[in-house]
Formats: structure tokens, C-alpha cells, sequence
């Protein structure tokens, strides 16, 4: 399987990327310049993490204009599959290419830690190595990660299973207590309608080894991987 | 002009040394550099004869002080690069842009050697927590380091926080970094290669942060020009981001010869201490200097500290790809200097000659031997009858107090804002002993941790700068690291005190003897004087930066309870010492000494016993005792691992 | 040369995190009188054209493309000569 | 009711990286026209009381204390009935 990652000026996790899925995962991956146009050869598209523009204006407000963005959404159209890490999301998102928008987090701070997020739906391409309501050890590290989304897309969004991960407690109960961001009913990644698009704001990548704390981001990974009939290392 | 010199800084035989030096009268432009270049931030006049005495070399060392950070081989083809330095007074201004801009500086010193850098910590002392000046500049310094580390990719892995009434009107903010690299892609900060061409690069020069200096620049000083010199710069990350990947992309490439930040004395600095050091001369076009401002004059371009801006010297061969690679970056780039033949720093505007000086002589500044006296306070604080303390009757309470007291409590209010993840590299996360780091490609780790106990150098600068080291050589043993190499920070008052130069004499002195001893050279460092205000200095606080290295990092241990049954051993001799205790502090509202002692052989005996031990993983964890003593060592234990402990102290 | 300035506001009802936290410091420093506190942008652009309503315009396109974001937020245009 | 409007810009002379990479992201859209841009704060308080000069000082005072940081920035207040 062949993976891309995106390198928009300012961003700072698309190394952490490149080296889950070459070295833990044995995968083919790519780095793509922010300026490319064609996306032709590549199965699986990552926008990473990191301060796109330095997160000025908005998170990912700049980057979304980006020449490789047009080229993102044409290989979404023709089922290509992409996810967007923490700002990969808000960039996805400022793209219209997700539906809602980030806020900053209600506690005004940058927050880094681990969390539990609870699958919601193992029916999509990133989720079905998963069980139901599994949770899953991940960490979080933004400072705009609050989502917010009109009550009506929501409800659309419920019905069609477009909400992939919530933030919960260990035991995985979903609870406000355990949303650290304030986003809309603790919600942490979303698909599209289609299911090819993924937005999520914990990182996966830093939870794919056991040496870092935690390998449940590899469940994201082998789903993808299986969803494309690829060979899973591990 | 014979009086301007003294409103620059510069004394009466520093001035006529400068007049030997060139045979005639500086002009202004030259004046400026000169007052700027010999200041003690960047001439060190005052330290230089005191720092000689710090051993320098070692098996391991491929670079030591004098360039901008310290080199270290730890094997498998691999150097280490760490510095720390110090931005206490713009961050006592503005905190947050004070304490960014200071986390920016420091790593630009790490990748202007070539290095990726990896990790940053962050050394923080600040006044009584009572105060609302205090938590409104805590707030913002933490603040300020999140937003710039975490935007720039480089974790905040560790450091160390107080709070002491010593610090209230002078807060120290440092900042440690690391970086790694292939050994052979070391470059120099040298131009050493006569018409090679120095490009710089970055953000566009203003009038920030050339202070003093000011009053050189012809314009009349109305209320309306203070307003463009901001005493204040805005940190921007986004262009540091830019300039660690481009220049690592340059160099991957071969294409420099030479690589320096700028910094303090900005452009001035950066031609100078290149020329020097590369045994060339320079010229300077500052007419091609990219301004952010109009009408600057040359004295204000050639000593803007402007932020965010690198010097880079190539062969006239490579310089289009060398602007090409910064253009791809978003990042401007000029051609402004030439190398030259000789020893002569050349500043034009325009081909019009508007400075000349020898650039070793602005690179390397006076030079004293400050005089020093042993402090009086120093009888009365080192005999006070600790029999007279009265015992609390509730040692449960105490432990309680102890356990919340700023000094002691949990520091996760502070890391949680610190992307201390990114690289994914983190394999022991702050909270820990040493934050510890894994080296892709490697078997190896690194053990990172900053110390000093200010108190404890207040009572005793001799014993309290060896206890500091003592403490980040146990930090590291404790995750099974080998303790290899000290960066440091020296944080005192005025050196033209004699009391003051005293301490920080006897801080040096005892950081010598300390690493001659434990076998950790200094490889670089920062000293920061002048940390005092209305005639009160802060504590002396020099604080130690320890690099460790594992040779195998599954061989690295926790320092909290892992196992139930474990059995729990104390290592080590308690004695009776309570000087310069938190306890004393905290219960008694006494800060008496003297200090506990140090014994180097059991302390020696202690650091090879936790690398044998987490070597051949006969224990499961291991914790240093530091403030609080045992009681604390055994809570923190507890509540980081989750799991309880019965403890019988009658053994 | 012209002045355009534009102001970016969050919608009604989205949640404001930072108008509250600065209502609520406000009010400790004993300011009781002020009542709702909301937080937005303020750009101040200098755009070369003198006439106004094409600038106007122009700087609405801007706002609605890349200065705002129509999902949160409100904007504002002014254009001054 | 009142409601006063305050203006809170980086004093002349401070670089605002902000407002220079949204400059460069507006030209590279093609909005040539636009010569600079600078970033600020813009916040709307509603004041309980009816005289606009009492609240136009208050507004001041709580701008010098709270809403500005004088050392790096600048402010502005405006009050409507």
C-alpha cells in the first residue's frame, strides 16, 4: 500500500508519520511537497499534525489554499483515502472537505496527555479492526480541538455513523468530564459521508509503539491497511 | 563624543583601548559595536578567568565551550549537541514574548551546528506564589515556552521550577536544548574561506532590542522615536520552523561552509565571531539588509536583535541553490557580506565605507579579575541551633504541607501545555527523574535532566553548586544513564560586588571540582549577572544540565513503584541535616544552613551501583531524594506509580 | 491608498471561552458593571485603489474566502480613504 | 445599557508575524492591492449604566489593567448609548 504525507510549511508531525508506517509498519511512504498537484499512485493521503502557517488567522485557515489541496479533494472524489491528523483535521475541516469547524479549547491552554476515546462505529475504513465501544489510549496535543457543528448537520451525521471516536472515561463511559476540549457531545474524529475521509484530533502515530506508552493508535493504522487487502506487519 | 562612551557602558580604559586598537577616535557605528560586543553578555569580561577553570575535555568530547553548543560522540556514529541559556530580563518585561524569544535563541544555537534538535527543558525561578505580579509572570513564561516549543516541533521534555522570595523582582527563565546528528555533518561557526558570501536569512531587521545603543542613532530622541524602539519582540515560531528545516536541508546537502544565529549584537555578532574564528575578514553591505522599518541607520542595522534571522556562509558555486532552498521555504534570503583576506571587518552602505575594526578585537572583549569578598551573611545564616526547633506533634500534616507546597507539588499544570511527545522519541515523560529519550536507528538513549537548589547555594555556593551536580548525575543514573556531560547556566547578581563575585567564584570552583571528579566535562553554557534589583540579588543559582547516555535503553528504569512485593532499599547514609531543608522552610519559615555535605565517593559509589543494577535489571525502579527528603521521595513514588507502600523507618 | 478594516466575531451562540474568562477576571478586579464581554479579530489593511465600494468589495471577498470562517464567525468591513 | 467597543493593536515598531503571513496568504490568492496588514484584539462589553463618558473612563482604566498589555500594545475605546 502506498501512503503520501503532506508537508505543509509548519508542520512538525509528518516525520512521526513517515516513521510509524516505514519502520513499525513496513509500508511504502512518501513525503509530498505542499505545492504537488497530482496525487496519481498513492492508495492512502495523511495531512499531519502541527502548526500549518503557524497557526495564525486559524488553525489551518492558510494551508487549506494550499496547490495540493485542490489535488486532495479530487482523490477524496474518486475514493481515495485520506486522514488528517489534529491540524491535518482543522485543515480538512477550514477545506469544507469535513463538515464543522475547531474552537479553541474551553480551557484556553494547550493541552498534551493522554486520553481514552471510545470507536463508535467499526463500519469505516479506519475503524473496523476495532470491537464496538473498544477504548482506546491516545494522546491528545492541541490547543484548538474544541468541534463544533450546526445541530442539524449533527443529527445527519448521527444517523449516517459519521462519528468515529469520543473522547470517555478508562472504562469507556462518555462523559463531560472526560471531553478536555469542550468539542460537541466529546467528540474526537468524524468521517465524511462516504467513510474515505477521516478526521481525528488524537495522534495515532504516537501511540503505535509499546516503548512510547501506548501501540492502540495501530488499530487506526491495521484498519486501513486491511480496508486496502494490504499485509499488516504486526 | 569622548562622554558618550560611558552612556553606552563601556568604561574610561575600555574606550581608550578601542582608540589604541583602531589608532584613532571609533565613530559612532564602531562605538556601537564595540560597547555592544565587549558587554558582559557577550564578552563574559567578567566570568572568562573564572570559567578557564571548568574541565573542558574528556574521551567523549568533540567540541567543547566557544562555539555556539557543546558536541558530544556517544557512539554509533552519532554527536550529541546541548547548550542552556538564560532570558531572565525580557522575560521579567514581558513574559510570554521574553520567554518565547528565549526558547527560539537557544535553539538556533543547536541547529546552526548542524543538528536536529530534539528536546528542550526549561529551568524556571520565580518569587512568592502569594504574589499576583508573581502568577501573572509564571502564567505567561509557561505560556510563552508552549507556543513557541510546540509550534516549532521540539518537546519540552523536563526542567525545574521554584519558587523563592529571592526571585521575586528578578524571575530567571532558562532554557536547555539538545539535538542530535550524524557526527560528520558537524559544521563550524566560521567563515574561513576568503570570497565565500554570507547570506542571511529570515525575518527583516527593526530596531528591536538595540536599547542603548540608541542614542548613538542621530535622530533626536522625541516622544515619538521611543515608540519605534520597542524594548519587546514578538516571538514567531512559524519562521524558526522554516529555518530548522531549511538550513538541515542545506547542509544535508553540503552547501555551507559556514552556519552562526543571530543573536545578542545581532549582525555585528554573527560577522564578527565568524571572521575571527575562520582567521578571515568581512565585508557587510547592509544596504541589501531586508528592513522592516525605513529609515534606519547603519549603527541601528548593524545592532538590531531582530529574532528569527541566520547567517550562512557558502561558496559563490552554491549560492543560487542556497536561495533556492530558502525561497522553497518561504524564507527571504540576501546575499550581504563577503569573506575577506586579513583580519578587518568591513561595514558599507552603499560601497561607502561606514566601519572599520579588527574583527578579533570586537570578538574577543576585555578581560577582569573582579575582586571578591567572603559575604557577612554568611556567619549568621550557618549557625542556627536546630535543637531549638520545635517538633511538630502531626508528622502526617507535615507531610501533607510538604506535599503541596509550590516547591514539591505536582508540575503538570505546567507540562500538560508542553507538547512533550512530538518526534515521538519520549520514553519517560516529565514528572519522571530524567526525561528520557530513545535515538532512532540506535539501541541507545539519552537521560536529560536540569538542577539547582538556589537555598542551597545561597548557604553555601561551594557546596550548594556540587550539590546541584550531584543531584542531575543521580537524576540520570536513576533511569540507568551514565552521566557523560554538563551544558550549565550561571544566574547571579552583580559581579562588580564583591560579595556577589565571591559566590559565583565559589559556585565555578566547586562545579570544577565536582566534574573533575565525577568525570562530566563542561562542554558550554551561559552566564547570566546583573540578576538583582533595588540592591538585593537573587540566590546564586547555577544551574547544572546533565546529559546521560544508555547504552541500551530497554536497560532503562522508572522512578516510581512499578511491582507490588517489591522490597524498597534506601541507599545511603541519613544524616542529620536539616540546613537549607523545605522542611525549615515550609513548616518553620527558617532558611538556615549549613547545607548537607557532599561525599563524592559514596556519591560516586551510588551512580555506578544504579547502572549495574538497571543493567543486569535486578531493580524495578528508582528514585532520587531531593526536596522533602524521604517522605517525599516515598509519596512521589506512590502517586506517579499508582501503588502504595508500608514503610518501617526503625531499620 | 485606503484604509479597510475588518472585524471578525464569533456567530450568536457559539460558545466564547475567552469572552467569559476575561468577563470573569474583570469582574474580580471589581469592574461588576460590565455585563457580556465577547472576543473577536481586528485586521486594519492598507489596500492601493481609491475607490470605495470596489475595495469595500474586494475586502468582503477576502473575509468570506480566508479572513472568516462562515461555519463561526460573523464579519465586518469598513473602508475609509 | 451600553456598549463599548475596544481596539487593541501592537504598538508601531513591533513586528506582527501574524499579520505578515496573512499578507503573503492574501497576495498569494491574488489580492495584489492589499500593502500590509496587522492582527488585534476587538471586543464589544455590554455596561450596565447610562453616561458614556463615566463608562468611556472606566473602559480605559480596565483596558490599562486587563484587556491591553501596555508594554507591546496599544487601545482604543469607543462607547454607544
Amino acid at each position: 500500500m502506498n501512503f503520501g504525507v503532506i508537508v505543509f510549511p509548519g508542520s512538525n508531525c509528518e516525520q512521526d508519520c513517515y516513521y510509524v508506517l516505514e519502520s513499525v509498519l513496513k509500508q511504502r511512504i512518501e513525503y509530498v511537497w505542499h505545492e504537488e498537484t497530482s496525487l496519481k499512485g498513492y492508495d492512502c493521503i495523511i495531512l499531519p499534525g502541527g502548526f500549518s502557517y503557524g497557526d495564525y488567522l486559524r488553525s489551518g485557515a492558510i494551508a487549506r489554499f494550499s496547490p495540493v489541496m485542490r489535488a486532495v479533494a479530487d482523490f477524496a472524489e474518486k475514493g481515495g483515502y485520506v486522514i488528517g491528523i489534529c491540524n491535518g483535521f482543522q485543515i480538512l475541516l477550514e477545506a469544507g472537505l469535513l463538515p464543522g469547524a475547531m474552537l479553541r479549547n474551553t480551557g484556553l491552554k494547550f493541552i498534551c496527555r493522554f486520553v481514552h476515546i471510545r470507536v463508535e462505529t467499526t463500519s469505516t475504513p479506519w475503524s473496523n479492526a476495532a470491537y464496538h465501544h473498544q477504548v482506546l489510549r491516545i494522546p491528545i496535543a492541541h490547543n484548538e480541538g474544541n468541534y463544533q457543528v450546526p445541530e442539524d448537520v449533527l443529527f445527519e451525521m448521527k444517523q449516517r455513523g459519521q462519528i468515529v471516536f469520543r473522547y470517555c472515561s478508562p472504562e469507556g463511559s462518555v462523559l463531560p468530564e472526560y471531553n478536555p476540549n469542550g468539542s460537541v457531545e466529546n467528540i474526537a474524529g468524524i468521517c465524511n459521508r462516504e467513510g474515505n475521509i477521516l478526521g481525528m484530533m488524537p495522534h495515532p502515530e504516537r501511540a503505535s509503539e509499546g516503548i512510547l506508552g501506548s501501540s492502540d493508535g495501530l488499530y487506526i493504522w491495521k484498519s486501513i491497511l486491511s480496508h486496502c487487502g494490504a499485509d499488516v506487519a504486526i | 563624543m569622548p562622554e558618550l562612551y560611558k552612556e553606552l557602558g563601556l568604561k574610561r580604559e575600555e574606550y581608550e583601548e578601542i582608540v589604541r586598537l583602531l589608532g584613532r577616535e571609533p565613530n559612532n557605528v564602531e562605538l556601537g559595536m564595540y560597547s555592544v560586543m565587549w558587554s558582559e553578555h557577550c564578552s563574559y569580561k567578567s566570568s572568562k578567568v573564572e570559567l578557564r577553570k571548568l574541565p573542558t575535555k574528556g574521551p567523549g568530547i568533540i567540541l567543547g565551550p566557544g562555539e555556539n553548543a557543546g558536541v558530544v560522540d556517544i557512539g554509533d556514529g552519532i554527536a550529541v549537541v546541548f547548550k542552556m541559556e538564560s532570558h531572565n530580563h525580557p522575560s521579567a518585561v514581558e513574559p510570554f514574548q521574553g520567554a518565547a524569544t528565549g526558547v527560539g535563541g537557544i535553539v538556533r544555537d543547536i541547529f546552526t551546528m548542524g543538528a536536529r534538535p530534539i528536546a528542550c527543558l526549561d529551568p524556571l525561578r520565580f518569587g512568592s506564589l502569594k504574589e499576583p505580579r508573581t502568577r501573572y509572570l509564571f502564567e505567561g513564561v509557561v505560556a510563552g515556552i508552549a507556543s513557541y516549543g510546540n509550534c516549532i516541533g521540539v518537546p519540552t521534555v523536563g526542567g525545574d521550577l521554584y519558587f523563592e522570595e529571592a526571585y521575586q523582582e528578578n524571575p530567571l527563565v532558562n532554557v536547555m536544548c539538545v539535538g542530535i546528528m550524524p557526527k560528520e555533518r558537524l559544521i563550524r561557526a566560521r567563515a574561513s574561506v576568503p570570497g565565500s558570501i554570507g547570506v542571511l536569512i529570515g525575518s527583516s531587521t527593526g530596531r528591536d532590542g538595540i536599547g542603548g545603543v540608541s542614542v548613538l542613532a542621530s535622530q533626536e530622541f522625541d516622544e515619538r522615536s521611543t515608540e519605534k524602539r520597542p524594548s519587546v519582540q514578538v516571538a514567531d515560531p512559524f519562521t524558526e520552523k522554516l529555518e530548522i528545516e531549511a538550513c538541515l536541508e542545506m547542509l544535508e546537502k553540503n552547501l555551507l561552509l559556514g552556519l552562526q544565529d543571530l543573536g545578542g549584537a545581532g549582525l555585528t555578532c554573527a560577522t564578527c565571531e565568524t571572521a575571527d574564528r575562520g582567521g578571515c575578514g568581512m565585508d557587510v553591505e547592509i544596504s541589501k539588509v531586508p528592513l522592516r522599518e525605513p529609515d534606519m541607520e547603519p549603527v541601528e542595522i548593524m545592532m538590531s536583535e531582530s529574532q528569527e534571522r541566520m547567517f550562512a556562509i557558502c561558496s559563490p558555486e552554491n549560492l543560487d541553490e542556497v536561495l533556492s532552498i530558502c525561497r522553497r521555504w518561504g524564507l527571504n534570503a540576501v546575499p550581504v557580506a563577503e569573506v575577506t583576506e586579513g583580519d578587518t571587518l568591513r561595514v558599507l552602505k552603499d560601497g561607502e565605507v561606514v566601519a572599520e575594526v579588527p574583527a578579533s578585537s570586537l570578538a574577543k572583549g576585555p578581560e577582569y579579575n573582579r575582586p571578591a569578598k567572603r559575604p557577612r551573611y554568611l556567619d549568621d545564616v550557618n549557625t542556627f541551633d536546630f535543637s531549638t526547633l520545635a517538633l511538630p506533634s502531626d508528622l502526617g500534616q507535615v507531610l501533607v504541607a510538604l506535599i503541596s507546597s509550590p516547591n514539591i507539588c505536582s508540575r503538570r499544570w505546567v507540562f500538560e501545555q508542553y507538547d512533550h511527545m512530538v518526534q515521538v522519541n519520549t520514553v519517560a515523560y516529565p514528572g519522571s527523574d530524567a526525561a528520557i529519550l530513545r535515538v532512532k536507528g540506535s539501541k541507545k538513549g539519552l537521560a536529560l535532566s536540569c538542577d539547582c537548589n538556589g537555598r542551597y547555594c545561597y548557604l553555601d555556593p561551594y557546596v550548594g553548586t556540587q550539590i546541584a551536580l550531584a543531584e542531575s548525575a543521580r537524576n540520570v543514573a536513576c533511569s540507568g544513564a551514565k552521566p557523560v556531560a554538563i551544558t550549565n547556566c550561571l544566574n547571579f547578581g552583580s559581579p562588580e560586588k564583591p560579595e556577589i563575585f565571591w559566590q559565583f567564584k565559589e559556585a565555578v570552583r566547586g562545579l570544577a571540582d565536582g566534574c573533575e571528579i565525577l568525570g562530566t566535562p563542561v562542554v558550554g553554557g551561559n552566564v547570566s549577572f546583573y540578576n538583582e534589583s533595588f540592591g538585593e540579588a537573587i540566590y546564586p543559582t547555577p544551574i547544572v544540565g546533565m546529559l546521560g547516555v544508555l547504552e541500551d535503553i530497554d536497560e532503562r528504569i522508572p522512578s516510581c513503584f512499578t511491582r507490588e512485593g517489591d522490597l524498597i532499599a534506601l541507599i545511603g547514609v541519613t544524616k542529620n541535616e536539616l540546613g537549607g531543608s523545605e522542611y525549615l522552610k515550609v513548616i518553620h519559615d527558617v532558611v538556615a544552613g549549613p547545607p548537607p555535605e557532599i561525599d563524592w565517593d559514596s556519591e560516586k559509589a551510588l551512580i555506578d551501583f544504579l547502572r549495574l543494577a538497571a543493567k543486569s535489571r535486578v531493580i524495578s525502579s528508582a528514585h532520587d531524594l531531593s526536596e522533602g527528603g524521604l517522605g517525599i521521595a516515598l509519596a512521589e513514588a506512590c502517586v506517579s506509580g499508582g501503588i502504595g507502600a508500608s514503610v518501617e523507618i526503625d531499620h | 491608498m485606503a484604509f479597510a478594516k475588518v472585524y471578525v466575531t464569533l456567530k450568536e451562540g457559539i460558545s466564547d471561552p475567552q469572552g467569559l474568562t476575561i468577563l470573569r477576571a474583570l469582574k474580580s478586579l471589581g469592574y461588576d458593571e460590565v455585563e457580556d464581554l465577547r472576543v473577536g479579530k481586528y485586521m486594519e489593511l492598507k489596500i492601493s485603489g481609491d475607490d470605495p465600494e470596489a475595495i469595500s468589495e474586494r475586502v468582503k471577498e477576502m473575509s468570506e474566502r480566508l479572513l472568516a470562517n462562515p461555519i463561526i464567525e460573523d464579519y465586518r468591513v469598513e473602508v475609509e480613504e
